[in-house]
């Protein structure tokens, strides 16, 4: 049971590491602000994620299980939210996206 | 009884007093308040040099904790010496202040400008008292923030990037000191200086306390403007308002040298400092260049506070060169340096607060003349200029007399000849204020000039009448700065 | 005396090299803080790294543990990382004034502009 | 590796020119010190580097570049001499530390002088297992009042320098700018404020056992503020701790801390001696130390928050030559 636990976990923890470079890649390739942003969010919630639940699996008692659930619980909430304020702003400041379907030319900004 | 707490009392009472002040926040009662501390920290002083040159060395246990676990306040005759006169020139400051401040100062900044003065004494009078090496850096910290902030406060937005500048070179130094604890940390396990000063020579001739004893002097140096790292201090006093100026070449400059001293003496050892490493060498070269240079700087200066503002540096000169003497005669002449020279220059900034109250800068094109409205003020700047040339009957001679001997002492009569004729350079530019003041017509400006009240004058003249006093009666100053001297020393050649 | 097992130490002095230079070199006020921040955390390395023993713990006693890190340069360091916040606060305080009061934050434009007067 | 990454990540500090990157990057650097501190096992300092560097100074910086403008200018002369003198400082340091005790060996003598007796006795002698909290609030209380009298001595620094927001008008209907009219971001907000809080209570009541302390639940508590200052905006913050309070909590903490030690002195111990504090010598030190720490959490929130609304409350002026 427990090494069934123990592969469990090294199996997520390597997931999430593999979904943080994916996201890194991601950010270095894509064209524009908010492509990129979709990268990032894919560290934020996928790739950390995946890294707190390989570890909540080897946690060695429950106060620390407790613990990471909670930190888990957190970055499901400031994630997206900071995503979303980044965006918002950067809306406001007049960045459009390149890839905009009407058809314009992208603006570089 | 309550005695017996006197040295937690001495740091402590002003730093309660801060927090207080804020609360409080009223300008009258925050001055009132710093006023009756400052004075109560002269007593106390006073009390505790008294206990010392009787009973030998203090120790206090902050928290009851046995040293070197906890933090030990260790006084000796030299750090009480310092003792009494940062805390003097505190309450004649403070005494003098009221007019000043209420001139430089807006009004509803009143309250905050006193807890910054309060917390800048208490740091101060924190790093002279300390036993522990570690705590020297954070009451250093509190005093070079305090001081920031109140540099900042000057008129001229120059103010404003003196005290960035000073900030920048003053962090580096305290960071600097804080590496040179470190390791000599590291290689003892211990921060209390006393505890310091019994374990390091099993392992004085490591690499790491020599890496130290670098940085502490190279740390301490910035500080304390030694020639060529006073960058900082020229226009730091040249726009600091008028107080801070005279509260900080009085003091701040001073409690830097005492901790060299007590870092080369009681730390490290004068056989190590002294008789083994080229410091003196170094320290002398560097002394001689800051008196001659800043001396030929400052008579060509035109802006008054600037000019003895380099002044400082120069006779920060002559207190680092009898260090570099080695000699007992050279160490008392120190000693006396640092409180005759803090009470003359503290005069000296006074008085020109007193002009300052009347024009924007104090310039010596804007003081033409300026004897004949304001006779009291400009005599006692004539006296107090004397008292930087070092004539007799001035306290500045007592202490260049003794850095002559010293210089002698060690057969270095080159050096003796030196300090006299640097001295001339001195009597150049108190000779441009001179002449401005008395043998100019006065200009428009100055004629709308009032003599300074009372409030002002009395404390100003205080200080210059205690330079002629210990000019002529050294029985106070050189006799404890004798003792101090030769505790240092330890038997040192 | 390996150079790999003194590297912590080595890095300090490089990141210590690296903030006095960013000190010195740079013009720009706000660049010479964060230059001064990196200066200071340097120190910290320096200090934790000796505080570290090899194969033990955090300083906080428990059941289990025999061997634990020394807890005196933590104190020290935490009360450094205080002071230090503290004066880049009031750095920056300073140079937010000094861009109000010159229209610049860089040192050779402010230099400049003294000089005119 | 972690120590590789903390030099790239200076570097790039050295070779960036915009002043925003430079802030960014100098939050990486200082969450990988952090990271590295743990690793050294100094999980206070870790804890506190994290909130502080990576954290309070971010925000200040971000702050400052928004009233100043964030390009560098380049430099105009070859940077010789700084390099020089660089170059000689590290040095002196790395001829002085060739000769010191090998990383890690536990026969240094750090490790046999002082601190061996703090780990043996401070549980017995102050009931706390947290060795940092008890080195920190008892044996050197004494630098800690320091520290907390230097944050303070900032605190009205800024204010002196800055003013505290007086300066921030209540905008139309009591609207104080800041981000309200985005809906996520409100919700999330009054989400997560209350936890802010009480993680900073955590914090704080947990120093005793784990890492933590006054000092890092100070930052916290006012992390707190600060957060609900951006979402709702400056006026509304200040109706709700207003500057005035601000003030005073600033100077009460110091006051409460410096307190302790008279009441130690009044008892007829030293000066912070915690022993007599109660008949029970432990139990003494434990509520010294309790009221201590308060004592420097109400301190740092207060400056903290100070400093913030000093910042905030400056408009960026527009006659600024850019």
């Amino acid at each position: 049971m427990s090494i069934l636990l123990d592969a469990l976990g090294w199996a997520f923890l390597v997931a999430g590491g593999a979904f943080c470079i994916v996201g890194a890649v991601g950010m270095l390739r894509m064209p524009d602000l908010f492509t990129r942003m979709h990268a990032a969010s894919v560290i934020d919630t996928l790739g950390a994620g995946l890294i707190l639940l390989g570890l909540l699996l080897q946690a060695p008692s429950w106060q620390v299980g407790a613990k990471l659930a909670l930190i888990m619980v957190l970055l499901l909430f400031t994630s997206p939210a900071a995503t979303h304020a980044l965006a918002k702003a950067a809306v406001a400041r007049g960045v459009r996206p390149e890839l905009e379907e009407s058809g314009e030319q992208p603006s570089k900004s | 009884m309550i005695a017996q707490h006197f040295p937690a009392l001495q740091v402590v009472v002003p730093l309660m007093a801060a927090p207080l002040c804020v609360l409080l926040r009223n300008a009258r009662l925050a001055w009132a308040m710093a006023l009756a501390v400052s004075w109560a920290m002269v007593f106390v002083a006073g009390s505790l040099l008294a206990r010392v040159l009787q009973e030998g060395v203090i120790s206090y246990a902050l928290g009851s904790w046995e040293p070197p676990w906890g933090i030990e306040y260790r006084i000796d005759p030299l750090n009480a010496f310092v003792l009494v006169l940062v805390s003097l020139v505190g309450a004649l400051v403070i005494s003098y202040s009221r007019e000043s401040v209420d001139h430089e100062v807006r009004r509803e900044q009143h309250y905050l400008f006193y807890a910054a003065y309060l917390l800048c004494l208490a740091g101060l009078l924190g790093i002279a008292i300390t036993g522990d090496a570690f705590n020297v850096f954070v009451f250093l910290e509190i005093s070079s923030l305090s001081t920031y902030v109140l540099i900042a406060l000057g008129r001229d937005r120059r103010a404003l990037t003196a005290s960035y500048q000073y900030l920048i070179m003053g962090t580096i130094g305290a960071t600097f000191i804080v590496i040179g604890v470190g390791l000599l940390y590291l290689m003892t396990g211990t921060l209390n200086m006393h505890d310091l000063s019994q374990r390091l020579p099993a392992v004085e001739h490591t690499r790491p306390v020599l890496a130290a004893l670098a940085f502490l002097t190279v740390g301490i140096s910035l500080k304390l403007a030694l020639f060529p790292l006073h960058l900082w201090l020229p226009n730091a006093y040249a726009f600091a308002p008028s107080m801070v100026t005279a509260f900080l070449a009085a003091t701040a400059t001073k409690v830097a040298v005492y901790l060299l001293l007590r870092f080369f003496f009681t730390v490290f050892g004068a056989p190590l400092v002294l008789g083994e490493m080229p410091l003196p060498e170094i320290l002398l070269a560097l002394s001689l260049a800051a008196m001659f240079a800043m001396s030929i700087v400052a008579t060509f200066q035109d802006d008054v506070k600037r000019m003895l503002a380099y002044s400082s540096v120069a006779q920060i000169g002559y207190i680092t060169l009898g260090v570099s003497t080695g000699t007992a005669a050279g160490l008392t002449g120190t000693v006396v340096h640092l409180f005759n020279h803090g009470i003359t220059k503290g005069a000296l900034f006074l008085l020109l607060g007193c002009m300052a109250m009347g024009m924007k800068r104090v310039t010596l094109q804007h003081m033409r003349g300026i004897g004949r409205i304001m006779p009291v003020t400009t005599f006692g700047v004539v006296i107090g200029g004397l008292g930087l040339i070092g004539v007799p009957l001035t306290a500045g001679f007592v202490s260049k007399w003794y850095l002559v001997l010293g210089a002698l002492e060690r057969g270095w009569w080159w050096v003796a000849v030196l300090i006299l004729a640097s001295s001339l350079l001195a009597v150049v530019y108190v000779w441009r204020i001179v002449e401005a003041a008395y043998f100019k017509p006065p200009g428009e400006q100055v004629a709308r000039l009032r003599e300074a009240p009372l409030s002002m004058l009395v404390p100003a003249w205080a200080m210059i009448a205690a330079t002629v006093y210990f000019g002529v009666d050294t029985r106070f100053t050189a006799g404890v700065a004798a003792r101090v001297a030769e505790l240092l020393l330890g038997g040192f050649r | 005396m390996t150079f790999i097992a003194q590297f912590n130490y080595w890095v300090a002095m490089a990141l210590l090299a690296i903030g006095l230079y960013i000190v010195i070199a740079r013009g720009n006020l706000v660049k010479k803080l964060v230059g001064l921040a990196i200066f200071q955390t340097s120190v910290y390395l320096l200090y934790i790294s000796a505080g570290k023993i090899i194969g033990g713990t955090a300083p906080i006693i428990a059941q289990g543990l025999a061997v634990y890190s020394n807890p005196l340069p933590h104190v020290l360091i935490l009360t450094a990382i205080v002071v230090g916040v503290a004066t880049l606060a009031l750095g920056l305080a300073l140079v937010v004034r000094i861009k109000e009061a010159y229209g610049t934050i860089e040192e050779d434009d402010i230099h400049s502009q003294d000089e005119e007067r | 590796m972690l120590l590789v990454l903390l030099l790239a990540s200076a570097l790039a500090i050295v070779r960036a020119r915009n002043l925003f990157a430079v802030v960014v990057l100098s939050g990486i650097y200082s969450f990988i010190m952090a990271t590295q501190l743990t690793v050294l096992d100094a999980v206070d300092v870790a804890m506190t580097e994290a909130s502080v560097g990576a954290g309070i100074s971010t925000v200040l910086l971000l702050g400052t570049l928004y009233l100043t403008g964030s390009e560098e200018a380049a430099p105009g002369h070859r940077p010789v001499l700084p390099l020089l003198v660089a170059i000689a400082t590290a040095g002196m340091l790395i001829y002085g530390t060739l000769g010191i005790p090998v990383f890690g060996d536990p026969s240094g003598p750090i490790h046999q002088h002082v601190a061996p007796r703090y780990l043996q006795e401070a549980v017995e002698a102050t009931g706390i297992p947290n060795v940092v909290t008890a080195v920190l609030a008892s044996y050197r209380g004494y630098d800690t009042l320091g520290e907390t009298t230097v944050i303070f001595t900032a605190g009205i620094g800024v204010i002196l320098l800055l003013g505290m927001g007086r300066r921030a008008r209540y905008g139309a209907q009591g609207q104080g700018g800041g981000m309200q009219e985005y809906l996520v971001l409100r919700v999330i907000a009054k989400l997560l404020i209350p936890f802010a809080l009480l993680f900073a209570l955590y914090v704080q009541f947990h120093g005793d056992f784990g890492p933590g302390g006054g000092f890092q639940a100070g930052v916290i508590l006012a992390a707190g503020v600060i957060f609900y200052t951006i979402i709702f905006g400056l006026a509304n913050a200040q109706r709700l701790v207003p500057p005035r309070l601000v003030e005073i909590l600033v100077a009460l903490g110091v006051a409460i801390y410096a307190l302790v030690g008279d009441i130690g002195l009044l008892l007829g111990g030293n000066y912070l001696d915690y022993f007599v504090l109660d008949r029970d010598p432990v139990h003494g030190q434990h509520r010294g130390v309790f009221w201590v720490e308060a004592g420097v959490c109400i301190t740092v929130a207060g400056v903290m928050l100070a400093i913030f609304f000093a910042f905030a409350g400056r408009r960026r002026r527009p006659d600024a030559k850019s």
